[in-house]
């Protein structure tokens, strides 16, 4: 005879140690198996969009930085990518160095926080996210040498950087990039081959690649799946045509394989930033432009980039004034979010913490 | 390899053959469908062998005080190439647009977020509620005549 | 009524307590002897309360140091030297704090709670010997009572769990009950192989036996011991009880202030009694070369140190199983591997004892001989 | 065999125990403060300011307020205005350094300091005396003349308006001569800004 159950609905969050963010979910479980969730934001939702239609274009490079905190700089390129495309300017080719390298360095960073926080919702005790933090540290030191702030970095301006990199900046992105490999070696070792760790994510929250595609989603959980698309690759911005660089792709689109995209990704980022140090030539770094800056009215452009997290946008409308009368910001976190219940649904509750964390959203660019 | 955008004359061209009367208005860089047809023309242009417009980039309204547009953005893996496709919907009340939902699902949250942020109504959306924003929040934020609350 | 503490008296080996009744008794008439007996008791309860608060006290401490020092952090090292006083100013804080019962609580289970947990710990210790004659208590049957006296912490769990009116507190007790039990039963089978060699259930006679450390005569008893003892204790990679990331804080999601405090307490005042029982049935306890009688202690308390670093360990680098890995590990690989340890076992004692059922130091290096690969083999 | 990974992963966390803690106990030592660090307690050279308010419009956040009124004194001298009110609300600052970037006299810098902790949030406006009175570490953002004169703020001494110029400007080098900043060398356009 079946033992009569009913249902439990639990509150995960706003406030919960690894919903990544004040992210909610109303998750109905049967016993420990999920049947249901819904997810509920906007706990985080400062009006960007509505405040850019009030800023001048650089002053919304400020905002920018607030939208994925843990990746400021990809955010700071795409915006910028998006302004140098709606006014036409060209960007001298050190400041796309420079922005690339930043930008790279910034993924390496977001990803130690990925993976570090993956393995923290695996229940690791935060020691792997330590050692992640660790090394991410090293990362915002170089960022506070290079413009001072280590998070909300606002680095970028349309039209190139704020301002060159300092001399002692470059010995120390050498000894930078001489250790990092070592550590992701040791990364991989601590994790990569821990039994626990491989029964926990292999094979668990696959997600099918034609399912992905229809949700709009992009970044590592595509590439996990099997697609080799990277924005970098098929619609390349600033200098990454002359870089080399591989896409990793898995194929099973489980947990493991977006930890592995991530961990592969962070070599390959090292490997442009090595590029970028060597190619990088002298020259100005940011285009000679006024102070504010007047678009055409009624232009409008979409400038994208691979973030750390997905495909990033921006959708500006100009009309002719020194605000943009529309700012759309198309938020990979947001529409990876699209495949939650996909996600989550008919996995256990230990499950679903690490589903959630492998996809790695960020809550300030979700509600924005 | 750029991701090239696709002419805005031949997919007009393309368009119209499949689904006649269904452009509204085009120019040298900017489509515009009728509002009724919109969801009609993103599953020909997602089904389409010579478009495969399969990936849904973003959807976006913006407020022309006289009416909304309402912009898709799609890419196609297998070409790459992408295009943007409007349409516009006139009224200041809460006009309504066919929802894109059952061709890709990840139209969901943004959908969603545009009727919370714009106030344009998806037609066939089976969850059209507030997202980002509480239920009973009055007016829609990004409304160029919204008036902030004088105080918070 | 004869009070003195002769060579047939039930207190003769105990030489802790001979010492204390001895000094007391200077000080109280012959005829209250009875009453010298009662006063030794209650210090002997003293010590042990007392041993057991500072134990997990120190615990705590090491344990954030250690975790600290392993993740390249510091730990606390603000208060007292080494930041030693650190557990002490916590519990200044806890008990400063509002001791708080949620409305939807059932008030007596949940203030209960602390009490069941804490008791077990407690009680469960004082069949320890820590030096030689040195114990607080010696029962012939101490491997039996301490196996059904922690059992009742999972008791305690599921009270705190039901009581909290929470629902991860809820999610919680369910896990705990369902692999607290299917745990006890690996380990309860793994200690069967200690009391088969030691030929008693008394610690005491356990220690004895040891004339070379029962480690590595049963491997596969000590493996299984302390995989099932971390779980009983909700250690990781065993924690789903508590699971941080998953529920909150698991079946004290609710408790505040002293209570919170006695939680703890009993968790990790619990590592230490596991290590203690694990040093003494498998490391040989007190016994060890150079250091003899009363200075056994010191012999104990490093293996004590060598269990405890061991479960820190665990926890600085394991993450956590699932619950459905977890009750399959239970079933699927420790319950047979504990069933293949005592079957070999049994035939070794059986075909290696003498006539009054001792085994010696030759026999016992048999069977390690035995065991080791058998444990390569099985495990 | 089983468990090798485990053994691998122990042994990490084991040779982690011998590693040097990465932590920096803070009030005791400090993180090496790069020149560029954007902190409070802004560089205020009243001597170059002139009241132009383009921090304050620049300022994405509108937290620089700043009041003048006619000084009264000669036009040719370029002391047309006086400030009366200049208040940074650092409390809803964000740091960004936009107003450093805007200012076109080189009048204001980004401070280096860190340590503000106030019990109330009017205690964090600074104020025009505040500014003035302050010893003057200026951050290196966006000032490449002190980049190039190898200054560091955290250790460096203060800075005085004339040690902080731009070198290429003409007029700079009357202010190091010890003259008052005459209007004309600056160049055109820039006056006008001083109106608005």
């Amino acid at each position: 005879m079946p033992i009569r159950t009913e249902p439990i609905t639990v509150n995960i969050g706003p406030q919960h140690p690894s919903t990544h963010g004040v992210f909610r979910l109303r998750v109905t479980f049967d016993g420990e198996m999920i049947v249901d969730v819904e997810p509920i934001f906007g706990y985080l939702h400062r009006g960007t969009e509505k405040l850019a239609e009030e800023r001048n274009y650089t002053q919304i490079v400020t905002l920018t930085d607030r939208l994925d905190y843990v990746a400021s700089m990809t955010n700071n390129q795409a915006y910028c990518l998006a302004v140098e495309r709606l006014m036409g300017i060209e960007v001298p080719i050190r400041g796309q160095y420079l922005r690339v390298m930043a930008a790279e360095l910034q993924r390496i960073a977001s990803h130690l926080v990925a993976t570090g926080f993956l393995l923290q919702d695996l229940g690791a005790l935060g020691t792997p996210l330590m050692y992640c933090f660790r090394e991410r540290e090293r990362i915002l030191d170089l960022f506070e040498m290079l413009c001072g702030a280590r998070i909300t970095v606002s680095y970028m301006r349309p039209g190139g950087v704020y301002y060159d990199a300092p001399e002692d900046f470059w010995p120390a992105l050498d000894r930078f990039l001489d250790y990092m490999p070592s550590y992701l070696d040791e990364l991989e070792q601590l994790l990569a081959e821990n039994e626990i760790i491989l029964v926990r994510v292999r094979n668990v929250g696959n997600l099918p690649l034609d399912r992905l595609i229809a949700c709009s989603a992009s970044g590592p959980i595509l590439r996990a799946s099997g697609l080799a698309w990277d924005w970098r690759k098929a619609d390349p911005y600033d200098v990454y045509d002359g870089l080399e660089f591989d896409v990793p792709v898995g194929t099973n689109g489980d947990n493991l394989d977006r930890f592995w995209v991530r961990m592969q990704e962070m070599r390959q980022s090292l490997r442009i930033v090595r590029q970028c140090v060597e190619q990088m030539p002298p020259g100005p770094v940011r285009a000679e432009l006024p102070l504010v800056l007047r678009p055409p009215k009624g232009a409008e452009s979409y400038g994208r980039v691979e973030s750390p997290k997905g495909e990033l946008g921006f959708y500006l409308i100009s009309d002719g004034g020194i605000s943009p009368y529309r700012c759309k910001i198309r938020s990979p976190s947001l529409l990876n979010l699209t495949m939650i219940k996909d996600l989550l649904i008919g996995w256990k509750l230990a499950d679903m913490i690490v589903n959630l964390g492998s996809i790695d959203i960020n809550m300030g660019e979700v509600d924005r | 390899m750029m991701t090239s955008f696709l002419d805005v004359g031949e997919l007009a061209q393309h368009i119209q053959a499949a689904y006649p009367d269904s452009v509204e208005e085009q120019t040298a860089s900017h489509l515009w469908i009728k509002p009724p047809l919109i969801a009609d023309v993103c599953r020909f242009l997602k089904e389409d062998p010579e478009l495969k417009l399969e990936f849904l980039n973003s959807i976006s309204a913006v407020d022309y005080i006289d009416h909304f547009e309402v912009v898709y953005l799609m890419t196609s893996f297998e070409f790459n190439h992408s295009t943007f496709l409007r349409t516009r919907v006139p009224g200041r009340g809460e006009p309504e647009v066919p929802s894109v939902i059952e061709i890709w699902p990840g139209a969901d949250y943004q959908e969603r977020e545009i009727w919370d942020l714009m106030g344009v109504r998806f037609e066939g959306h089976p969850n059209m509620k507030r997202i980002l924003l509480w239920e009973g929040f009055p007016g829609h934020p990004l409304r160029k005549d919204f008036q902030d609350a004088v105080e918070y | 009524m004869n009070c003195s503490i002769g060579p047939d008296s039930l207190f003769h080996d105990n030489v802790l307590y001979r010492h204390i009744y001895n000094a007391i008794g200077e000080f109280i008439p012959s005829s209250l002897c009875w009453l010298d007996h009662i006063i030794s008791g209650f210090l002997i309860i003293l010590i042990l309360v007392n041993g057991v608060l500072l134990g997990a006290a120190l615990y705590v401490w090491l344990e954030r140091r250690v975790l600290g020092r392993m993740q390249n952090r510091l730990g606390p090292n603000r208060w007292g030297p080494f930041g030693l006083l650190q557990p002490i100013a916590d519990l200044v804080k806890l008990l400063t704090k509002e001791d708080l019962v949620p409305q939807g609580a059932d008030r007596i289970a949940f203030l209960m709670v602390p009490i069941v947990v804490v008791f077990p710990l407690i009680a469960g210790l004082a069949v320890v010997p820590i030096a030689r004659n040195t114990f607080l208590a010696d029962l012939n049957i101490g491997v039996l009572y301490l196996v059904a006296i922690t059992g009742l912490s999972t008791l305690g769990i599921f009270m705190a769990g039901w009581s909290s009116g929470n629902r991860y507190a809820m999610f919680g007790a369910m896990r705990g009950v369902a692999m607290l039990i299917s745990y006890e039963i690996p380990t309860v089978l793994s200690m069967v192989g200690i009391v088969l060699l030691a030929g008693s259930m008394s610690l005491v006679d356990v220690v004895n036996a040891q004339h070379l450390p029962f480690i590595v005569v049963q491997p596969l008893g000590i493996l299984v011991f302390l995989l099932g003892i971390s779980a009983e204790l909700n250690r990781t990679p065993f924690d789903i009880v508590e699971a941080e990331s998953e529920l909150v804080a698991g079946y004290h999601t609710e408790y505040s202030g002293i209570k919170f405090a006695l939680v703890q307490m009993a968790e990790f005042g619990g590592v230490v009694a596991a290590s203690a029982v694990a040093s003494t049935l498998f490391l040989g306890g007190w016994s060890g070369p150079f250091l003899s009688g009363q200075l056994g202690a010191l012999w104990f308390l490093m293996k004590l140190g060598f269990f405890v670093f061991l479960f820190i360990w665990i926890r600085a680098t394991f993450p956590r199983l699932r619950i459905d890995q977890i009750m399959a590990f239970a079933w699927k690989f420790l319950f047979p591997l504990s069933l293949i340890n005592i079957f070999a076992t049994t035939l070794q004692v059986y075909w290696l004892r003498d006539d009054t059922g001792a085994l010696s130091r030759g026999d016992l290096g048999l069977m390690a001989a035995i065991n080791i690969p058998l444990a390569l083999v099985t495990s | 065999m089983y468990g090798l990974g485990l053994a691998k992963g122990l042994m990490i966390t084991l040779k982690n125990l011998t590693r040097k803690p990465f932590t920096i106990q803070y009030p005791e030592e400090r993180v090496s403060q790069h020149p560029r660090f954007r902190g409070e307690e802004f560089g205020w050279y009243e001597e170059r300011c002139t009241g132009c308010a383009s921090c304050a419009k620049y300022c994405p956040l509108g937290i620089i307020k700043i009041v003048t009124s006619p000084s009264g004194t000669a036009k040719p001298q370029g002391d047309k205005y006086n400030l009366e009110v200049f208040d940074i609300d650092i409390g809803r600052c964000m740091f960004c350094g936009l107003c450093v970037e805007a200012c076109p006299y080189d009048a204001l810098f980004m401070g280096s300091g860190f340590e503000r902790g106030r019990y109330a949030r009017s205690e964090l406006v600074i104020g025009i005396d505040e500014l003035r009175q302050a010893e003057k570490r200026p951050s290196t953002w966006f000032r490449p003349q002190l980049e190039n004169a190898g200054y560091s703020p955290h250790d460096g001494p203060p800075l005085s308006w004339k040690e902080v110029g731009r070198e290429q400007n003409r007029w700079h080098q009357h202010e190091k001569s010890g003259a008052r900043i005459n209007r004309a060398d600056i160049g055109e356009g820039r006056s006008s800004s001083a109106e608005s």
